[in-house]
């Protein structure tokens, strides 16, 4: 246990040290796909609170990275400083999460999939067909880049280093998050709602809370696409990134802090990598998700766990993936 | 957790190494070769590919062989953007396409920057009023196209009103915003105007509302697929037409889809490889040869540009200079004579629109037949 | 001796099927009173409808006179009414000692002052007592999935009194828990009664466990009690030994 | 008047696929709680089984249609058995629904590599003429689609209903391990299941793809819209998924054509979200009772 905690130390300064160091050998285009990655990372941290440490399927993430990214594109091009836009794109996510956390009190698994997923759909139209509003097809483009203290982030390599903050910053206030007893209350409501309820644990609200963190951080991820990109319109949040960001979490290790780290990581880096393989790529990439699902649904870091974990009786409680206990659960108060 | 780390440092060393690899004279291709405008994207492509073949074989543009690569845009904006920028990275001599209207938009500025002459596909009228001085078409924009066809259906079909259909992308709403404007100037009315998806399937309900309109003619605009699909669907319902279209309603992919609803189709074609013109023939003839189907005018768009680069460069400049290139071409005209690569004579102004000779086709028993050329405004 | 929870003519039916059919009695303070009858007699129906676990088709709870009835487990539980479940219920994931302190945490503060304040809320040295208590020292910091069945029964215990409960019921405490082990346990259950003047309802299907721990037992069959008294008295019950014969 | 006669048989010719689609699909989940997410895909696919027999090894359009029938139920319906729920089930719902999601991507990346992303045309089944009933003109080919799914799904009923097989199926559905008890062979009842979901996509295939053209996103909307018929109709219940996909068509199209088509899609999805908030079990489905 004690080296183990060593080593994660170790290799956790090491991969800090090289994401700093890494852009200086790249060309704009590898920098701006290290961003991205930074990006979704962000948005799959907050759907990992809600599917791995909650438990609560939702396929609406890239709904609220949308809102996020055109609330800030809006308000920036029309003269708004941004930070406060970023404030606001990630409030009103928050909110809105609150609010679609409440279906998820009423329906369970499946069926909270296909409202999220509908509510994401929906929500696409909305960008696509309010002209006045999004720009409609034609998007919002030109989306300044903000300067910090003064010191401009136009140059690709100043904007990464942006991005790389901000993820410092939100797996900090994850971490301590998860740490702190809402973690462990998450931790309840996922593996077994009735006894938490049992033990005074407020799942109704838990489950809002969950929702609520999981699309705030989706906000502030697409508050920071917008400028990484410099363009919105509707097409990159239309359901395929949400199915994108399950697979990136459910694949990393859902439940597992570093789980949308590895599962971004495979999404959005490894694809250029592996750019040789062309249409290949998606292929292995599908039955590597199945391969995962049939022997380790807790994922990479899960399949990692239980391969340097020193050999114990590990009762099955699948992160995020639907345990016994849980489905117990479904249908009651 | 350690597991993660190394995937990390596995993926950006691949980064690093990944962007390598110097050639001749550079050329880009970014482009729709996936996604739902994969068709046209594909042929343009594949015009390219030709092109460049040709000319390697004869020893390449003055004396240097053409090193293409090819950068999928999935007919999306966002990765439009990244592709673009990966593909300025590599530091082309010219970049080629995007073919989706909406994808050029949204590129066109980082080429510009760039200051890399850029042969685009895209059709939308707005694109060339964008203020570009690197930005080149390879057909005809909408502004150009609406015109001839406005003109065509009061004076050959004798409409009084019209059925419009459709995509509602930046080509489709492009292409229906000037045209409504041209069949107000020629007051015929508009008495239905129906928006659909781009990559919908089902048009049941949308050729129900052509029917309730029954117009002396229907206008079909939308991407080759989807037309196939709204003549499928139009002749499963009976409506009659007459069906007016530009050049997607009567491309090669178009027909060979929508099979024998798709007869009776007339309209106006900027370029097509049935063009009653030996060149041109041959051309298909040769494009049928190496990638055994027949090419629609997306594919002609990307061979002749390619061919512009090469005469330009080797007749008018005389070195690799970008810059020269992008001052000379426009205002410039290009004729077979001169360069048969060009297929057709070409004029482009001075905010890269172009101008050529252009067609009034019919689809007769599945094949289109030209039966007018319509000559270049210039003349 | 005051009463602390009062269920009158309480009801739930599934469909057709009625499972608790009119059941009435209460418990004074301090009392540990045992369930007992045979399988499907609706002991833990009775339970789930009077901790708001599931909506009572009919009838009343109160608790020290207030009317509680469907009122949510979890407030329910902060006005300081526990229970275990019949199957085990832990949170294998969770450490010992973490699920002491999540079955103590939502006791205290706000929800935002348990996001802020400190990691164990507070409730490390409690935990530390309750793990004491329990005698699981040597696990305290082990998954709770990787304890033994006997260990996972009593720290489902131990939660269950973990926020210091003014009543608890137990559904079947010492199902499969081995000899050993049940002494412990029923030797803990009177401590904390006596320690605590906390008020108990055990269901349990072991006579022995049942006669020698509680004060009073309640004898239910078909949904209704058909018999109430001294362990004693209840034992020789005409009634009740018809009940069980009948169903056995 | 005539335009309404006309949406209305449209609508109902592609809500008889959506139903054959959304029948699979509870069939699927009824005997093993399997929610496939590439039930779209599963309808994409047949067209390509019965092109390649065509194109590769030059088969005339029936036989080719036989072939891919059959490729279709050994495929879609024994191998995803064996190789995907089997061994995924007994981790729960999630990770065999995150699989599926998987193996749609899969599929469509297979035919988009081997086959090509372009559409293709697809031989209709039958003549494309119209008939004129009450001044409207409906297609023949849309009567033939409703005649042929509304068969299919009877005939399906009947089995369900009327043969012992049938009704072993339904009682595995119902509860397994009771049907386990009245020894009722339920594995062999759940590859049944499978095996019928296998030919149900061959037919939708069939059906829809000369109109929408053979290519490989194809199934991405008509998955999503069998989902949402078997939730409209209830979950549980084969009856329900044909009424549900029967509605969905009709309402898709009607909405299309008054309310707006740049929201159609947007309609049923509400209707989604209306049902599964106040009526979970569906309009025609029954609570399933749970206990703590």
């Amino acid at each position: 246990m004690k080296n183990r905690r060593l080593a994660a130390g170790i290799v956790l300064a090491a991969a800090g040290v090289f994401l700093l160091v890494a852009p200086w050998g790249l060309k704009p285009y590898g920098i701006f796909i290290l961003s991205m990655w930074a990006v979704m990372t962000i948005a799959a941290i907050g759907l990992n609170l809600t599917l791995g440490y909650a438990g609560q399927i939702s396929l609406a993430q890239a709904a609220f990275v949308g809102i996020g990214a055109y609330i800030t594109a809006w308000l920036t091009t029309r003269g708004w400083p941004f930070w406060p836009t970023y404030i606001f794109g990630g409030v009103s996510c928050f909110a809105v999460g609150w609010v679609l956390g409440y279906p998820a009190l009423r329906v369970q698994h499946h069926y909270l999939a296909f409202v999220t997923l509908a509510f994401n759909t929906l929500v696409f139209l909305i960008f696509r067909n309010e002209e006045w509003l999004t720009g409609g097809i034609y998007g919002i483009s030109n989306v300044p880049r903000p300067g910090v203290l003064g010191l401009s982030l136009n140059s690709p390599l100043a904007f990464y280093y942006f991005c790389l903050a901000h993820l410092a910053l939100v797996s900090a206030a994850t971490w301590w998050l998860i740490r702190s007893p809402w973690g462990r209350a998450f931790v309840a409501l996922r593996e077994n709602p009735i006894r938490a309820l049992s033990l005074g644990v407020d799942t109704r609200r838990y489950t809002l809370v969950a929702f609520a963190l999981g699309a705030g951080l989706g906000g502030i991820s697409g508050a920071i696409y917008a400028p990484l990109v410099q363009f919105v319109d509707p097409t990159p949040f239309a359901l395929g990134l949400s199915l994108n960001l399950l697979l990136m979490v459910v694949l990393g290790g859902s439940g597992y802090f570093f789980g949308p780290f590895l599962g971004a990581i495979v999404a959005v880096l490894l694809p250029e990598w592996l750019r040789f393989t062309q249409g290949y790529y998606l292929m292995g990439y599908a039955v590597l998700v199945i391969l995962l699902m049939a022997f380790s649904p807790t994922g990479l870091l899960g399949l990692a766990d239980r391969l340097t974990r020193p050999a114990r009786r590990r009762t099955a409680g699948a992160a995020g993936v639907a345990p016994a206990a849980a489905a117990e659960g479904e249908g009651v108060r | 957790m350690r597991r993660s780390i190394f995937a990390v440092a596995l993926a950006a060393l691949a980064l690093a190494a990944g962007t390598a690899g110097a050639a001749d004279v550079k050329m880009a291709y970014v482009g729709e070769i996936s996604g739902s405008i994969a068709v046209s994207g594909g042929n343009f492509r594949d015009g390219v590919i030709l092109a460049v073949e040709e000319i390697n074989a004869r020893g390449g543009i003055l004396k240097e062989k053409i090193a293409l690569t090819l950068y999928d845009t999935q007919t999306n904006p966002g990765v439009a953007r990244s592709q673009m920028q990966k593909a300025i990275d590599g530091d082309p001599y010219v970049i080629l396409g995007p073919i989706f209207s909406g994808n050029v938009k949204v590129t066109l500025q980082m080429v510009q920057q760039a200051e890399i002459p850029d042969f685009i596909g895209g059709e939308a009228a707005e694109l060339t009023t964008l203020g570009s001085a690197y930005l080149f078409r390879t057909s005809f924009g909408q502004q150009i196209g609406m015109p001839k066809i406005a003109n065509y259906i009061r004076d050959e079909l004798k409409a009084k009103t019209v059925a419009l259909i459709w995509v509602n992308n930046d080509f489709g709403k492009g292409g229906r915003d000037k045209l409504m404007k041209e069949l107000a100037a020629r007051n015929i009315k508009l008495v239905a105007d129906v928006s659909t998806e781009s990559g919908q399937v089902d048009f049941a309900a949308d050729v129900v509302k052509l029917k309730a309109a029954n117009a002396d003619a229907v206008f079909v605009y939308s991407n080759e697929e989807e037309c196939a699909r709204i003549m499928r669907e139009a002749r499963k319902q009976g409506l009659k037409g007459p069906f007016v279209g530009d050049t997607t309603l009567l491309s090669q992919k178009t027909i060979e889809l929508a099979a024998e609803a798709a007869n009776g189709v007339v309209g106006h074609v900027g370029l097509t490889a049935d063009a009653p013109i030996p060149a041109v023939t041959e051309f298909a003839q040769r494009f049928q040869k190496r990638f055994n189907y027949k090419p629609d005018h997306n594919g002609i768009k990307g061979y002749t540009a390619v061919y512009a680069v090469k005469y330009v460069t080797e007749k008018k400049i005389g070195k690799f200079d970008r810059k020269a290139l992008a001052k000379i071409m426009h205002g410039l005209t290009i004729t077979p004579q001169e360069e048969p690569g060009i297929l057709m004579e070409t004029t482009w102004d001075n905010v890269g629109e172009i101008d050529r000779i252009s067609f009034l086709a019919e689809v007769v028993n599945g094949k289109q037949n030209i039966s007018k050329v319509l000559p270049k405004l210039g003349k | 001796m005051s009463a602390i929870l009062q269920v009158r003519d309480l009801r739930k039916s599934f469909g057709g099927i009625v499972a608790v059919d009119g059941v009435s009695f209460s418990v004074a303070e301090g009392e540990i009173l045992g369930i007992i009858g045979p399988n499907g007699s609706g002991k833990s129906t009775l339970f789930n409808c009077i901790l708001g676990q599931l909506a009572p088709s009919g009838g009343e709870v109160h608790l020290d006179g207030r009317p509680v009835t469907g009122m949510r487990p979890c407030d329910l539980n902060r006005l300081g009414v526990s229970r275990t479940f019949q199957l085990l219920q832990i949170f294998p994931q969770l450490t010992v000692r973490e699920n002491l302190i999540l079955a103590g945490q939502e006791h205290q503060g706000t929800m935002l002052g348990r996001l802020v304040g400190p990691r164990d809320a507070g409730l490390g040295a409690a935990a530390e007592r309750m793990i004491g208590f329990f005698r699981l020292e040597h696990l305290a910091d082990e998954h709770a999935g990787d304890l033994s069945y006997g260990q996972q029964k009593l720290l489902d215990v131990a939660m269950a009194f973990m926020a210091g409960p003014r009543l608890a019921l137990l559904d079947e405490p010492a199902g499969g828990v081995n000899l050993t082990m049940l002494a412990s346990l029923r030797e803990r259950l009177r401590a904390i009664n006596a320690e605590s003047r906390s008020t108990f309802v055990v269901i349990e299907h072991n006579m022995e466990f049942v006669m020698a721990l509680c004060t009073r037992i309640l004898v239910l069959a078909e949904g209704r009690v058909i018999a109430e008294g001294e362990p004693a008295a209840v034992r020789s019950d005409p009634k009740v030994i018809e009940a069980y014969l009948g169903h056995s | 008047m005539a335009d309404i006669l006309q949406l209305l048989v449209a609508g109902l010719a592609t809500g008889g696929i959506y139903a054959l689609v959304a029948v699979g699909f509870t069939l699927l989940w009824q005997t093993s709680q399997t929610i496939n997410f590439a039930q779209g895909e599963f309808v994409m696919l047949p067209a390509f089984f019965v092109l390649i027999a065509m194109g590769y090894f030059g088969l005339p359009f029936w036989p080719a249609v036989a072939v891919g029938g059959a490729v279709s139920v050994v495929v879609l319906g024994l191998l995803f058995k064996k190789w995907m729920v089997d061994p995924m089930i007994r981790h729960g719902v999630l990770p065999l629904v995150i699989a599926t999601i998987g193996l749609a991507i899969l599929m469509k990346e297979m035919v988009r590599e081997f086959y090509g992303a372009d559409a293709w045309p697809f031989p209709a089944l039958a003549a494309t003429t119209d008939v004129a009933v009450l001044g409207a003109v409906f297609s023949v080919q849309s009567l033939i689609i409703l005649a042929i799914s509304l068969a299919v799904v009877a005939a399906l009923q009947f089995f369900l209903n009327g043969t012992r097989t049938g009704r072993c199926m339904q009682a595995t559905a119902q509860n397994p391990t009771v049907a386990r008890l009245l020894g009722i062979r339920v594995d062999r009842m759940i590859l049944y299941t499978f095996l019928i979901n296998g030919a149900l996509v061959w037919v939708a295939s069939l059906l829809i793809t000369p109109i929408y053209l053979a290519k490989f996103t194809n199934g991405e909307w008509l998955g999503l819209y069998a989902f949402i018929a078997a939730i409209i109709g209830g979950f549980n219940q084969v009856r329900g998924a044909i009424v549900g996909g029967l509605l969905l068509g009709v309402v898709d199209n009607f909405a299309a054509a008054y309310i707006s088509s740049q929201y159609r899609t947007a309609i049923p999805l509400m209707i989604l979200i209306v049902v599964i908030l106040f009526r979970p079990q569906g309009l025609l489905g029954r609570v399933e009772e749970r206990t703590v």
